[in-house]
């Protein structure tokens, strides 16, 4: 199994939900961060003062499917969160050894 | 003479009506996305700055100095020159003039708040700020001239707008309208989901415009008498009706909603507004149910079906919401209620109503075409609306270099 | 005769206990747990909306119309007939009786908004929206009428209720109480910790109501005069011991809260409802300790003790606060304050300290079998609660279909 | 003899006035860090209860009691002992004395709030506690006397104050500068960019200050008369024409800032308290661009340049606002508008200019010396400041065991 | 070393950090997340409009530890945020090659 | 490829991002955490009840990149970011198995 770990912008959520779900793939789990890549710096002003801030919020999407999955899925989100723009995210594959169900305890690849 | 008790009720009415201006910068703040949150709260909030020393040195002037035109008021009251401690000769007779001329102040700030609503989370911060002065000068000060000034034309002519129909949400609705129609849509929609940032600000905006809402209504009445009183509980009552029309409406739909219950309230406060002091409290039953109705299916044909992008819905709570108060107060109005009044369909002919109609459509054209060319001259010089990163980043980061949530990272 | 300071002193103590109810709503919200946030602010805010309509329809005639039998008001003030600019015949005489009829649909809106906070994250919208309307017609119109209506039981008999001890928190309170025992504990409690989603929301709402109650206590006075002061620094003063003592109390028993704090201020509040116009406002500082120490104490025996889930406390509140308040009136009270009072404890015999006690039995057991009978009803018919999916997904989305926070992803 | 109106508008104001400390809290709140919000909102809360209970026992008789030193009063009105609903021989001849009695009580407890905010971060809230009350036993009150109580020192020497210019601000001010000195800095500063943690709470707060202003300088009108109008109109001016003002020098800086907007609007507040109800309304104007400029370079240098760390700013807003105020009374003053006034530098000598600066210095100084003294001796009793580790998790959970967001995991 | 990843329901969190210090695992790391399985989805409103919102807030809990621990973590957690429920949650299983205390900068397994 | 995964304390992240600036990493993603390894507890009080609380607000760093560049990240993250106190985090180190630049499509290790 492997974690499928995309960056994507906040706007295209919906869209890349909706997309894996087309494909049947249902479980995901979102998680909101801020991120910085190529994307130029910001700067911030307080009462009187300034902050240099670059970091920008993004979604942090992770869908952990089987080995097989992963280039359909790596399709999918690229494919429909992609504007050409700067900041358009990354998509990493990181090795899962093992998932449990918890509401069964079933454990491996047919739970996810 | 001055009179205490109408005084006290003046003053604290006009700090009342202030209120409301932060009240509706969080009123909206809360329905937009959260990158565009202070930006938001911006627009209405520098109108509390802007409008003010714009109108005390000379909008009041151009509003309620006497003049022979009926289309706006001399130079008489510039920078409050002749605007004292001693009631004016024509206006509010029982308080201070200056009361009257700060309590007029507040109304002129929050209608120019009005209309942001329609452009949040894309217009240029400088381009709202120049648009805003000229509005100021060219449209709201003569509308409240027409209506309210000593020899206003449409006072002359017999049409009744007891707090702000036509001068505040008429006026504000067919501005948005031109704006929408100046700025386009904001990018992405109507494709993605624009959820609301945080309802619970837009409660406590609606609570502040609620409580405001009396200054603004029962403080027209510019006494502490029987027809205040009056004014009181048709708008308590207007706002109750719509807010409980519109949650069953959106129930209807679907459920419940806590933003349709508030987004009621409002449009119920804005259609009793022209109508306060002229209809017998009872008839804001009627006036709540019809505005929510109207309100409701007015925001869905024109986001839902004709794609219109009026954000938060300025045209369709206050223009519409403020067409159907003027029209309703030429249904219901009474002398018995308000002896400076007439007397509406209901008691009589279609005199009054025709009157009411004539000015709605009067104030909705001049504010129209007038922000039209207004807009038009904002946009050849400062440019309307930002970039298109500025808008994918937000207004808050890219107009103001700040974020709501400074201390989170993101 | 109207004068135009005592009106203009009802109308904004009408506004300010208007303004109490969002005030509620947000008080209550910042409590709960974030999946039900909205709902909890709903329940509160759609009274305003709700109430109204009741109370101008027919809950004011019920309440307020004269009668003889001393247990409700007749049909006289039905849509508001007979309620006009002019003073009313016997109550608030120096103001228009629609000042007083709204001043006085304003309590009512809170009263019911107030037992909300025991219900609160698992009784069905429609059930509350169904049991409220039964209430205000069949417990809260009728006990105004016993406590403050002209020929009502216990205003005849002589129990004193300045702003609403009895009228309003006893009531709320044992209404609490009944619902709870129907509704049962919330799925989790006491085993997960179900911490507040926001303390600055409860700092907004306790700011509020403190601020509007003013209106609440010293607009009861229904005059701009000594009395009207006298109440509002009794107000003052019980809210700011009260909530020095139960920040003590938190204290002792680990840190100063803030939620502590807050809770007593509203406390303080609480107890001081039935006494500020009658007793001399110095002694509004026995009446904080007492209130803060009952309050905690009933808080820790209900909650910790006895597994009692009301939710946020409404009995221990409002409840013991209320019965506190009204016996402390019957200690406290004295003529050379308000001549229109009686002498308690302190200066004459057990006389007034009985007749109290009589009030707070006949109302917190009306209202306890009254809401049983009521909510038995509700249940038989549309059901009290949600479902157990429903519950922990929670209120917000299943009763609303909103999400407080809805640019985010959680 | 009461008058009802006088007296319906002061009490307003002192509703008003007391809705500011909480405003106050939610304005300081908003501009910590997360971890530091409740314990902030605390500090300014628990005010409203702390000083209000010591202020009616013993704090308005130090301040307001007939004496003969012009130092400080007796002890004549000891636990309200002669304050009654009957109007003050002195005071406020057409309100009853409670009425008087408690709009002062607000201004204390917010001059108290207002230094808080220099401090906020790192004191012990114990130590705040115990500093709050002995500040205002032996300076708060003794100063009010000096400047507003019958006799008081200052006040027959000639030294205008119309609402607390000196009382107030100058007052927090000058304290704020004595407690940093004492304290040092936050942990962290300046390298650490500490961000404000919410600024849609900033402007809740904002938005609570303005609106309770004007029960702040009209109220101190003590009647509802043209006077409160000429020093509403002139409050609301100056806030507006600073808010713009600031607004445009953070743009020359970066960008026209929300957080920027709001602490002009508040410098503007500040500065025109003095002089609300002496000066011509349209002299706000300048009043207004004058304290936005002297505060953001203050600001700038007092922070950036020396690198101190008056966490919020408050000697900048409030001590150099307070300072310009006090001194642009003595230029704008007109016994046109108040008789009972002077005429400053435009219309007469520098004899009211001289007198102004007189008060700037006896009050700074006194509440410097004696705010150091009376911090020394708390810090060596139960130590000033929080521990390190307390500090950097934050003084929420170390000093009140609470999270802001107690929902969330964070 | 491998990293447990368990997506639970959030009113689970006390009882699953309880659990894991009674057995001696007292280092953690949280995060909110949003995430959906097999739970239905739900219709949001907005002023007049529906969006459709199948994402439920969950808890992310992050367990490093030693590989032998693994069982017993898996165990602990499933067993105390089971309710039989549909939205129970998954855990997965993610090798972590190295680890590193900040404070001391010690490397390895001990660190943990 | 390796994802460094550094959980830090808040007010540690800025020093932080500038010290990987320096080095030459731009790319980063950040997230809000709570964690708890060795320390200690606090309590926390309701209206009138206690509740434990031993969750403490930190930051999570992820920075992916390649394996040769690990020691240099960890040595930087490390530094900018210890104190010496209890509660400086730690470091994990996870492998990455492939990278995606959404904007562009480009897999491997030049994508970030
Ligand atoms: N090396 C990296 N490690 C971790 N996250 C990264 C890395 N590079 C980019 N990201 C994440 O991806 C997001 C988008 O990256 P960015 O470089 O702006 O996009 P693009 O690929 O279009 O240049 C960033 O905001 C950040 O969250
Ligand atoms: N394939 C997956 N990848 C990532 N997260 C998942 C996946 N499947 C489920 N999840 C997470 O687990 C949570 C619970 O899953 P769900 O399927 O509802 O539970 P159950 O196992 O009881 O059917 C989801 O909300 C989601 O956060
Ligand atoms: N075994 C672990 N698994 C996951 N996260 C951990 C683990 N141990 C520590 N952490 C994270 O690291 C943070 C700091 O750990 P802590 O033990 O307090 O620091 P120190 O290394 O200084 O003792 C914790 O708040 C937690 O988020």
């Amino acid at each position: 199994m492997k974690k499928v770990e995309a960056i994507i912008r906040e706007e295209k959520l919906r869209a890349v939900i909706g997309g894996l779900e087309e494909n049947g793939y249902f479980g995901l789990t979102i998680t909101e961060v801020s991120g910085r890549g190529r994307q130029k710096g910001l700067t911030l002003q307080g009462r009187a003062r300034e902050y240099k801030v670059d970091l920008l919020p993004k979604v942090k999407v992770e869908v952990v499917v089987m080995d097989s999955d992963v280039p359909l899925i790596i399709n999918t989100i690229a494919r429909l969160s992609r504007t050409g723009e700067i900041g358009d995210g990354k998509i990493f594959i990181i090795p899962v050894e093992d998932a449990v169900r918890i509401r069964t305890g079933e454990v491996g690849v047919n739970t996810i | 003479m001055i009179n205490t008790g109408d005084t006290a009720w003046l003053l604290i009415s006009a700090a009342m009506v202030m209120f409301m201006t932060p009240g509706l910068a969080l009123f909206y703040g809360g329905m937009v996305r959260r990158k565009n949150l202070l930006s938001t709260i911006m627009m209405s909030f520098v109108c509390l700055g802007l409008v003010t020393v714009l109108w005390m040195t000379y909008g009041y002037s151009i509003g309620f100095a006497p003049s022979t035109s009926g289309f706006f008021g001399g130079l008489g009251f510039v920078a409050l020159r002749g605007v004292g401690q001693e009631p004016s000769a024509v206006y509010a007779s029982t308080t201070p003039h200056l009361a009257f001329m700060v309590f007029q102040g507040m109304f002129a700030i929050i209608t120019v708040a009005l209309f942001t609503g329609a452009v949040v989370e894309r217009i240029k911060f400088s381009a709202l700020l120049l648009f805003a002065a000229l509005w100021l000068t060219f449209i709201y000060s003569p509308v409240a001239h027409w209506v309210w000034g000593e020899g206003g034309w449409l006072l002359e002519f017999g049409a009744l707008d007891f707090a702000g129909g036509a001068v505040v949400h008429i006026n504000a609705g067919f501005t948005a309208l031109a704006l929408v129609l100046l700025l386009g849509k904001r990018k992405g929609f109507p494709a993605e989901a624009m959820l609301p940032n945080s309802i619970p600000l837009v409660v406590i905006g609606t609570a502040i415009l609620w409580f405001g809402w009396f200054g603004f209504n029962a403080g027209s009445a510019l006494g502490s008498n029987g027809l205040a009183a009056s004014a009181f509980t048709a708008t308590h009552l207007s706002a109750a009706t719509a807010a409980v029309t519109w949650m069953f409406l959106s129930w209807r739909h679907n459920r419940p909603t806590v933003l349709g219950t508030a987004t009621g309230a409002v449009a119920g406060l804005v259609a009793i507004t022209p109508a306060a002091g002229f209809v017998p409290p009872i008839a804001a039953i009627p006036i709540g149910i019809g505005v929510s109705v109207i309100g409701f299916y007015s925001m869905l044909l024109l986001k839902e079906r004709l794609g219109f992008d009026d954000s938060l819905d300025v045209f369709a709570v206050h223009g519409m919401g403020g067409i159907f108060g003027a029209l309703a107060t030429g249904i219901f109005a009474s002398t018995a209620v308000n002896p400076a009044g007439a007397d509406g369909l209901m008691y009589a002919g279609f005199g009054l109503f025709f009157k009411q109609a004539v000015s709605v459509l009067a104030v909705g054209a001049f504010a129209f075409f007038g922000s039209l060319v207004l807009g038009k001259l904002v946009d050849m010089t400062v440019g309307l609306r930002v970039g298109s990163v500025e808008e994918t980043v937000g207004l808050d980061l890219s107009q103001h270099a700040e974020r709501a949530y400074g201390g989170s990272i993101r």
